[in-house]
This record gives C-alpha cells, structure tokens and sequence, in this order.
C-alpha cells in the first residue's frame, strides 16, 4: 500500500468525448424521471433500459469486440457510468453484469461460458447477481456454508444464499460455494455460474425498511448443474472473488449515492444560501471533487494491471462517510422534515435516502472489514 | 404520581402496542380501540387542571409517560392530545375528549371570529376530530377548530406517521381564547419539542437495547460482534447520547410548570435530536444488514428518529435561535444563563 | 449501570444561595486576568490565590468542621467549583487536595494524617499531587512497577511516576505503590502519603507542547518513609484508587475546560452572528447545559453513598468530546488564524486551548477505557 | 522534472531541516545558513520563466517540493517565495533573489505610485527583505516591497511560525505591474490556499508514519497498542485523510498553469484543513501522554497542522465561496463543473 499510489489521472480526451453523447441520452432518456426515483440509482431495475443503453453500446463496453464488448478503455467506461449514477439512471438490471460477472466470465471462463453470457451481457439483456453472504456470513465470508458435491459429471448444490441483490429478476447467479473439504476456511470454495430458472432454486425477496425489494433470499435444494457451471479453478474461489473487490470498491458508485440529494438540496435552498446552507454545500462539492479523483486514481492503477486493493478501501471508506453524511447534514439545513408520502422533492429525497444510508457502509464491505483492511495494509495487523 | 403514572403506561403499551400494531397504523388505520384504551387511561388528560376535570399532574409527572410513548414506538398523537388539552386548560378552556391534535406551523389568524389559513404538518390531521393552534390575529389566540371543516393534504412522515395540512376557510372555532401572557406565541412548538425530546429519548432507550441484545447474539469469526473493539465503542457511544437525551428531556419537564421553560426545552429538542442521528446510525451499523429489513423491528424505531429529530424545530432551528439569544445578550451573560436554566435577555425579547 | 440513574437534580436553595457571594468574589479577584490565563483554569497555579479562597472556606469546604472544613453539601461545593472554573480561576494549586487527597484522607487516614493534613488542606496552604501514571503503565495501571519493600518500621521506595501534574509544586504526593507480590496485577498495591521534602526524591518537570511545565517526572530513589506513610490499608490501594473514580471523572471540570474560548468566541462574533455561527453556539450551549445536568446527577448519587462508576464515565466521555470539539468547531466560525503570540485574545485563547485539546481525553482515563468500561457496564465484555 | 525535484530536495531537507533546527528557528532565530542552502539549490526561481532567469517549472512540477516542505516542517518562507516570484514572473516583473514573502490580506493601496496600508498575517514578515503583494487601486496591481520601509507588528501562529502585519505609508514599490487580466484579484490568497494544501498534505504524511510506528511499540496490557481494533480504526481514518489530502493537493497543481486552477485549489484546501484537524487528532490520541511533551518531535507537525489550516483562507471560507457559488449556478451546474473541474458561472463573477 502507499498513498502515493494516488497519483492525479486526468480521464484521457477520447474517452471524455463520450461524456456530451451520454448526457445527451440521459437529458433525453430520463426527462421525466422523478427525484425520488433518482435517488435509486444504481438499486433502480429497469430492464428495458438496460437494453437501450446496450444498444447504444454502454454495457459491458470495456469488453473485446469478438464478445460484443467495444473495447473500451475503463476511463471510458467510467465516464458512462458516473454519468448514469450521477443523472440517478436505473441502471441495477445490468450493474453486477457490467461490473463484475462479465469481466470475471472473460477472465476465467471458457469459451462456451463467453458464448452463452458475453454478448447478451453487452446487448443488457442478460442479467447476473451475486451469491456470496449467507445467513451466519456476513462479514465472515469465508464461513459460508452452501455445498456442492460432484454427482458423475454434475454437481448438487444444497445451501442459501442471502442479500442477494436483484436475485428475483436475474438470469444468473455466479455464486461462491464450498466443494472441499479443507480446513483452512478460504481454500476449497469455488465459483458457479448458477441458472436462475433451474428447478432446486427457491428465491424469496426481502422487504427493506423503506418496503422496496431489492434483495433476496435463495435457496438451493438438490440443485443439479452440468459439470461446466464452475467458473475458473475448482477450489480457487477465494482467489477469485478477492481479485475483484478493488473494481468492486473503488467506483462511482461508491460515493454517489446520494448525490440526488444534493441537487435536490440546492434547488431546495436556492440561489443566495446562508452561511451554515453554503459552508455545507461547498464542503461537500470539495469532497465529491477528491474521491472522484482518488477513484479515478485506482481506475488508472486497475488499468495498469496493478492490484489497488488497500486504495480502494480507502476510496470505500471515505465514499461511504460521505455518502452517509449527506442526509444526516441535509437534514440540518433546511427546516423541512423528511416525508416519505406528500412533500416536496427534496423531502421525498431526504426521507429516501435518510434510510438507505446505513446500508452504504454494509454493502461491499463494513466499515470494521475495511479499516481492518486499512489498517493491515499499514503494517498493524 | 410519577412511579404510578408509569408503571400503568408501561403495562397497557406493552400488552396493546406490539410490532403488529404498530404496523398496521403506518398502512394507514387508525387504531381506535388503541387509542380507546389510551384515553380510557385519563392521560390525554393528565395535565389537565382538575378543576377543569384534569387530573393536575405536572410536566415532571408525565415525563415518563412520553419517554415510553417513544420506547414503545406509540402510533396515536398522545403527545399531542396532552399538549393540546395542557394549553386549552392554561388558557382556561374546557379540555376535549375524543381524539386531538395540535398545529404548531402554518398561517393560521382569526379575525372576526373565524379562522383562515393553514396548519401545516399537523401530527394525524387526517384522524382526529380537533386541533388545538395558536392563531394570529390582533393578539394571539388559543383556539380549537373542528376538522372536519378542513381541506386535508395527506403527507407521511419517515415513520408513516401522518403530518397533514389542513386548511381552513372562515371556519369559527369550537372554542377560543386570548393567549395567556405567560406564554409565547411558539407555545405549541415549543411544547411539541419537548414532547419529541422525550420521545426521541424514549426510542433511544429501545435501540440501545437491541444493539446491546443483538451484538451479544451475533457471532462473526467464530465469536459475538459485542466481543469487537469497534462494536463495543460504538455502542458506549449510543449509550451516552441516549443518557444525554434522558437527562436533558427530563430536566426540561422538571423545570416545566405553568409555562415550558424554554432553554432546557431548547437543549432538550437539540441533544435529542443530535442523539436520534448517531443513535440510529449506530444501532443500523451494529445490526447490519438484518436491522435493514422490514421483517426486522429495529426499524420501526429509527424511522420515528430520524422524522423526529426534525419536527417542531429541527437541531439547526433551535439552536440558531438559543444562538443568537446568547450573541445577542453578549459572553458574560453564557454562564449565568447555564446556572440558571434562563436566558433572561431572550425571555425580554422572545415573546 | 443505567440511564435512569441520570435522575434530573436541581442544587438545593441553601447552596445555590452561595453562587452570588463566589461570583462577586471572583468579579473582583480575577478583574485584571488576562483571557489567555483563564483558558488555563484547573491547571493554572497561584498559590496566593488558593490561599484566599481557603480563607473564605471553599477549599476542602465539604470536610467536616473538626478538621477545618466547613461540612458544606457536595452541591455547596459543585456551586463553588463551576464558579471558579467558569470564570478561569487559577485553582489548579489546591485542586487534587480538594477533590482527591483531602476526602481520601479523611475516609482511610489515621487520626495522625487528618490532623496532619486536613486543616492546612482547608486553609488551602498544603498542596497535595497524585502518583499514578509510570512510563509503561499508562492506561494499563495495574502494571505498575515502583515498590515500596518493609525495612524495620520504615518503607523504602523506589521507582518512577510520570505526568505528575503539579509534584514540583506540591507539598505532598499521594502514590500508588506495590508493596506485594500477588500475580495478580491489581493485588499488593498500597497508597502512600509521600512528603515530597524528603531525600531520595527526585522531580524533573515535564515541558508540554505549548512551552507550559505543569507535569514532571518523580524519581524515588532508595526513598525512606515511616510506617504511618501508608495510607489505609495495605494491598488495598487498587480498590482505595478506583473507588475515587467517580469522583474524578463526573465533575464540571470535566466538560468546562474550554468555556474560555466559548466566551471569546461569543465575543469575537458580535451580537449579530451569522446562520453558522449561531447554529454552532446555541449547540454548544444546549450540550454545556445537558452535561452539567449529568454532572449533578452524578454529584446526587454520590451523595447518596452510590457508586456511579458508570455514569461518570458517561460524563468524562462525553464532556471530553464537547471540550475538545470547542476549538475544532471554533476555528470554523472566525477568519482568524489562532496566534501564541501577538493577536486578539479569541486568536490566543483559540490557539492555547487548540494545543491542550488533545490532553482532556488522555487525563483521567483515556476514550478507549472510559469507553471500554462504558460497555463492560452495558454487558459487552 | 518533478522526480529530480523530489529527490534533491529531500535529500537537502533531510540533511539540514532536524528537530534541532526547527525547534532553534521556533525560539526566534532566522535559519541564515538553512536559507543559503535552500536558495542555492535554486528553488525560490522554480516557478520563473526560463526567460526571466528561472527554472520554467510547472506547478505539477513543485507539488512534491511543497509536500516535502510539509513533511520536513520547514521553518522558512520557500511556498511564500515560491509562489510570489511565480505571480513577479507571470507579471512580467524580474523575480527577486533573497527573503521574500506574499502577502495576501490586507488594505494595501496603490495611489499615485506610492502604496499605503496594512498586510496582515505575512509569512516570516519580520525576517524577509521583500514582500509581493496584490494592491488594490484603480486597477489591482503587482507589487513588490521593501520591507525595512514598513513598520511590523509581530504576530505569531501556533507553531511559532512569524506571521506578521506590516503597515506601510507612502511606500513607493520596487517594481510593480498591472495584475494580468487571467489572474484574480485573490491570486495570492489561492496559490498561499494551494501551498497549504500541499504542506499539509506532506505533515500528515509524517504524522501517519509516527502513528503507525509508535502504535507498533508502545505496549500497554501486554501487547502493542497497534493490536487494538481502537486504534487500528483511528489510523486508518487518518490514513484516509492523508490520502485524500494527498490526492487533492496533486490534482490543484496539476490543474494549474499560468492560471491558478480555483475549483481544485479550493477543493485542495478544504480537504487539507478538515484533514489536518481529524490527523492531529488522531496522532495525539494514539501517542497519549508522550506526543504531547514539547520533547517528543510530533508536536513539530500538529503545531502547524493547526495553524496552516486555518491560513490564506479556513475551510469555512473556501467552502461559503464554493457553496455560493454553486448555489447560484443551480443544481443542474453541479455535476458538471465537477467532471469539468471548472465552475463556469464563478469564473464569471468571481474576478
């Protein structure tokens, strides 16, 4: 690890050309769209959606042409995406496809297994979730319990995943699954490529306290998978997923989640703010201009093929600070309390997002993993 | 009165305020035979004078009663309805019975005998028979409107509690009468922040218990989360802000008689709303994500906190006010003003 | 432990009936005293002055009359203290006598060490300093090394102390000691009265960052004490040291050690401050008022004989955090860089008590112990 | 460039810049030698034209120069001279060789060629032989003073660093030009904002490593404080905010040219000074007692800390100027002037 490894990367100027044509879309695309359901961003399912932007070649764009990709450099597929978070585009239906399940296809999937996802990924057509915590491994995910054991050329699959976004309206699950025995609690887990429509799968949504459903319940009951539905290495699992969390945690999305609040904020408070209004404001425009920078910092080490994982916690950490921060502060400069039904756009948004905010430091990490991380990284652990 | 009012309160929410009660209210019924059993109680009376057939407890009385109106997440605008009946009774009109609530914003004036205006955010305005405001006009007056002559909109609060705006055209007022000089103008306010600030310490005393329960329950690499460093200083956190919100919401009721004492009912609505934040974020963090389900209790209370915190004055509110009081009245008057749980300069300048 | 602990208790008529006399006292005596120097307040030594309040019967004015004191309440000594404190006297010279050594005197001392002590205690002309912290045993305590090993009818010590606020100043020291052996760390340790005119005594102050010399190094070499040096009982000193806990940790200095700044502050801002500046104000004194609310209800249960471990800690904690978040709040509110020389007195008083900030949560237990205790009492541990 | 830069001057910094020497210049002697040394390595001209006798550095080039400048807690006026020459080259004036500070607050007028009024708060005033100022007139002008023709008032900040008002009367300057039409009036209040972002910067990355080490020795029930998940945590927010601080001031020079790029300065200082509270915070609560002796070397860079943060504008004051000024663009220029790293509606109005 090393500070210094934030070394300032301007976005290159081809890759900045796409910004003008992607918010051209989306001022077009989203005219209508309310505030509330800005404030969604990447929690909004909107299939039909994700196949537009597919169309226009915004899904998966990063990966090789021969797959459907458009061999796009990340730069430019940052820019689409942080455009699409921050104009609060629904774009959940094809997110873990975009970010995760198709880059770790290309990298350790065989050629059937790009075949079958790839180009349907990148048309936003074919949609994945991720199936790693289980009920008593959350934090401690190398305690996870799911199985499967080898029947001839099949594997069975018994166990239950849990919090696993958008697993209801999915077509896939790549999920982490224990195949050995070992004792060493990391070692013999492998990854599956699981179809949702298989009979053995039982998916059941959890209603969140705002009362959305966003995520699931899934249980595996004497689920049968052809011998190609593992991903990579048998018993490499562990490897697998931990060589992802670094694109997993250094995005836009890890501090732009409330980003609708504050622009409900600003017109909100208007045009001449008070002293408290502006400090606040402008402290927090500040903040969003340098975790921008320092996730635009590990995407250029990501690029360079180096593994950021100790800066993408940082970015993580201090995004999910500031994303939490957001409400908590809104909700101090104007007197107007939040209302989850009647009220205006900003109090719409502040009540939303007053309660999606604890979620921001679980999701992808608690703050006590990552510190904890963090902290390694320093030599203290 | 103190011990005997809570002990009773405690034994009828606990055996009639459940997680399913409380949830069936924010789909929007009304609990009538909740509130039925409520009112059966005599509390939305109890700070009635009982010459006026109250039964005359004091603000220090019923601080307990408010407290375990928030501990049990109460779905039923008693606060109101205590706060309500308090000021018709300390203006000399008859209490009400029957369900009642109070309007501390709007644009509400009386002029020739009849009401216009609006009542903005009005705890169950949609449910209740009456409201109790303080209307403007060529001096302030205390006067009870009838709903049912109102234009309701329908607004919904963090914890699917109703804060509607009822308007009112010409309507004449069941009952009227000039604000008493002892109190401001903000009376209702103020005496709603006092409320909320018992509540919202209420509410603390619940998730402090749950996140105390949970991270004792809860095992993560291979022991409780309670046994982590972090947890446990997380939680000692949400412990001392729920001291401070108990030990301010009571203070403020204690030192409460014939008129709220404003700067302890200002620190009260301040600390319990700086409080409600890091409670609820606390408590969320330790619970992780099972505390962010529906099926979960732990939300029922922290959804009330975070609306809370901002009604009848929100942190920023009060405390610009207390601010500029204490700025205004100069360094050397800060001290003073602690000691004496009076901010002499703004009791000239505040009503 | 419980919140309900923190029952709301006024300070009764008789003592509240003192305040006006400490206050034109004080108007007088400290009229000429620079801001700066009452930023300094309970480390501020003037033996002068505590000898004129001896004079007026507010040092050790809760001990009975038989030794000198006036058997005063403990909320007539609260009314006295939070005046002083208020208004920045210099008390620092008399102050571990009054709080600390004078009631352990009189509850463990011999007939001999009362007479000896007490009533120049009250005339505030005996200066007492606590010897608890050595140079590897800071939070950890019961890891101690300075012994003190029988000889005949005398002890004879040696060791080190360390952060003895005042030992170059004081007449006495009131020290932790081991006298045994026992494994277990807590066990064999006594308390010691040690007159610190004696040989073998060696004291070297302690410069801290400001410059100021308030704590030092004690070295006892071969030092020898006679028999009636111990105080209480021997191998008792760990129970005697944490029974005063409470009373060390709930008291108003404990959360007014930087209402000096918040009066240049108000003054610094003018009668008409802005929407920040009065936000943060009316904050800072409606957490001032609540923590005093918390410090008398603790001050009510000691006098009732309880043992308010726990919610004292809750008041050190958090009157800390406000002490502390005083500078950092007020150096947001003025365009003015703090100064130690040159200056206004807000520059001055902002730049002194930033620099000491860092001191009141390392005092009279650390966050990470108060906080520690604070979930033991909770159940945690 | 920027490699070369980093490497001589830390070598130089190393070699002369000990707690010794620091601690000396503190107690009110002016490092003459240290100076010499730091001026022979050509520094002071790295922002110079090449064609005014400079090194033709860019700002990108120098940031590591001023971070180490923060590290190393360099007791002299090398951003202040820095920065000045940069404004006397960009101005088209002779940059000055020998002290030299900025002075950036002030009521600095220039009237028919003489120049009258207070600098307030110069870097090193007292020691340096020139100050370059922006003083106000007509049109803003760049001038160049004497500073044995003013009288000073000696000022000190928290880490004993001269901070002085200078009041001059009728001065006629050394040299002085039209303030070029790309610059603002505040030029010198941004770029002394963008030299502390850096400083700050480089002092944070010293106390994390004193953090770090010390958490990994110290011992206290039985094992090193380091092992604590207390401790752990606190450094390793203090390790985010060294990061951040980092990042930010690296992308304010990277932006900058012949133009100080505001958005990111502003940015950078803001960032640096909440940084530099949470980071001394932070250092002080992990050392405990021995971090804060005037023997032990980490008050050298908490002292400053303190005081940097709040100089050549707080983070109140660049962040009130931000928040305005997004405000008045409306929501919709938010998120482009972030991705653009420009405020298109503040650069309109702020010159």
């Amino acid at each position: 690890m090393s500070i210094d490894q934030f070394k300032y990367s301007r976005i290159p100027p081809e890759a900045e050309a796409l910004r003008a044509e992607v918010r051209a879309f989306l001022a077009e695309a989203l005219k209508d769209y309310p505030a509330v359901r800005r404030a969604d961003s990447w929690m909004g399912f909107d299939a039909e959606f994700s196949r537009r932007l597919g169309a226009k070649g915004w899904v998966g764009m990063a990966l090789p042409k021969r797959h459907g990709g458009g061999e796009a450099s990340p730069f430019a597929r940052y820019v689409v995406i942080e455009e699409l978070l921050a104009a609060g585009a629904p774009v959940s239906a094809h997110w873990f496809a975009d970010r995760q399940s198709g880059p770790q296809i290309l990298h350790y999937g065989t050629d059937a297994q790009k075949e079958r996802h790839l180009p349907a990924i990148c048309r936003g057509e074919q949609f994945f979730c991720i199936g790693m915590s289980e009920p008593n491994s959350g934090s401690d995910l190398a305690s996870i319990k799911t199985r499967a054991r080898r029947e001839g050329d099949k594997w069975v699959v018994n166990g239950q995943k849990v919090w696993t976004t958008n697993a209801h309206r999915s077509h896939y699950m790549i999920a982490l699954v224990r195949t050995g025995e070992n004792s060493k609690r990391q070692e013999g887990l492998s990854q599956f490529i699981i179809d949702l429509s298989l009979p053995g799968i039982t998916i059941r949504p959890i209603k969140d306290l705002t009362g959305a459903e966003h995520f699931n319940e899934v249980f595996f009951d004497e689920l049968v998978l052809d011998a190609d539905a593992i991903i990579g290495t048998e018993g490499q699992g562990w490897g697998q997923v931990t060589a992802e969390l670094a694109f997993e945690r250094s995005g836009p999305e890890r501090f732009l989640s409330s980003i609708a609040l504050l622009h409900t904020l600003i017109d909100a408070v208007g045009r001449s703010p008070d002293a408290l209004q502006a400090k606040e404001i402008g402290r927090f425009a500040a903040r969003l201009v340098t975790l921008r920078n320092m996730s635009l910092a590990v995407t250029a080490q990501l690029a360079a093929g180096n593994n950021p994982a100790w800066e993408a916690s940082v970015v993580k950490d201090l995004g999910a600070v500031f994303e939490q921060e957001i409400p908590e502060v809104a909700q101090l400069l104007c007197e107007l309390p939040p209302t989850v039904q009647g009220g205006s756009d900003h109090a719409q948004v502040l009540a939303y997002l007053t309660q999606m905010a604890p979620s921001f430091s679980l999701r992808g990490g608690t703050r006590e993993i990552l510190r904890g991380i963090i902290a390694r990284g320093l030599g203290l652990r | 009165m103190r011990d005997l009012f809570d002990s009773s309160v405690e034994r009828l929410f606990s055996d009639l305020v459940t997680a399913d009660a409380v949830l069936a209210c924010e789909g929007g019924e009304w609990p009538t035979e909740l509130w039925t059993a409520v009112e059966a109680s005599g509390f939305t009376l109890a700070l009635v004078p009982e010459s006026l057939g109250g039964a005359g407890a004091t603000w220090a009385d019923v601080c307990g009663v408010l407290r375990l109106a928030g501990r049990f997440n109460l779905p039923l605008p008693l606060p109101e309805a205590m706060l309500a009946n308090w000021l018709l009774g300390a203006s000399g009109l008859a209490a009400v019975l029957g369900t009642l609530s109070v309007a501390a914003r709007g644009t509400l004036r009386l002029e020739n005998g009849r009401v216009t205006g609006a009542a903005v955010d009005v705890p169950w305005g949609r449910h209740v028979r009456h409201v109790v405001a303080v209307a403007a006009g060529a001096a302030p007056a205390v006067v009870l409107l009838p709903t049912e002559a109102a234009t309701v909109v329908r607004t919904v609060n963090t914890a699917a509690e109703p804060r509607d705006t009822l308007k009112f055209e010409a309507v004449v007022p069941l009952a009227s009468a000039a604000l008493p000089t002892a109190l401001s103008a903000d009376v209702l306010k103020l005496g709603g922040a006092m409320m909320r600030a018992a509540q919202i310490a209420g509410a603390l005393e619940t998730v402090l218990a749950m996140a105390t329960t949970y991270a004792g329950e809860r095992v993560q690499f291979g022991k409780p989360i309670g046994s982590f460093q972090a947890i446990q200083h997380q939680i000692a956190v949400l412990a001392e802000h729920a001291a401070a919100s108990v030990m301010s919401a009571e203070a403020a009721f204690a030192e409460s008689d014939d008129r709220l004492a404003r700067l302890p009912v200002m620190a009260a609505k301040i600390c319990a709303s700086e409080a409600a934040g890091i409670g609820a974020g606390v408590a969320h963090a330790v619970h992780g994500a099972i505390g962010f389900t529906h099926e979960h209790a732990l939300h029922l209370t922290t959804r009330r906190l975070w609306s809370w915190r901002s009604e009848f004055g929100s942190l920023t509110d009060w405390s610009q006010q207390l601010g500029r009081a204490l700025c205004g009245a100069g360094s050397q008057a800060l001290w003073p003003s602690v000691t004496a749980g009076v901010l002499a300069a703004y009791e000239e300048t505040a009503a």
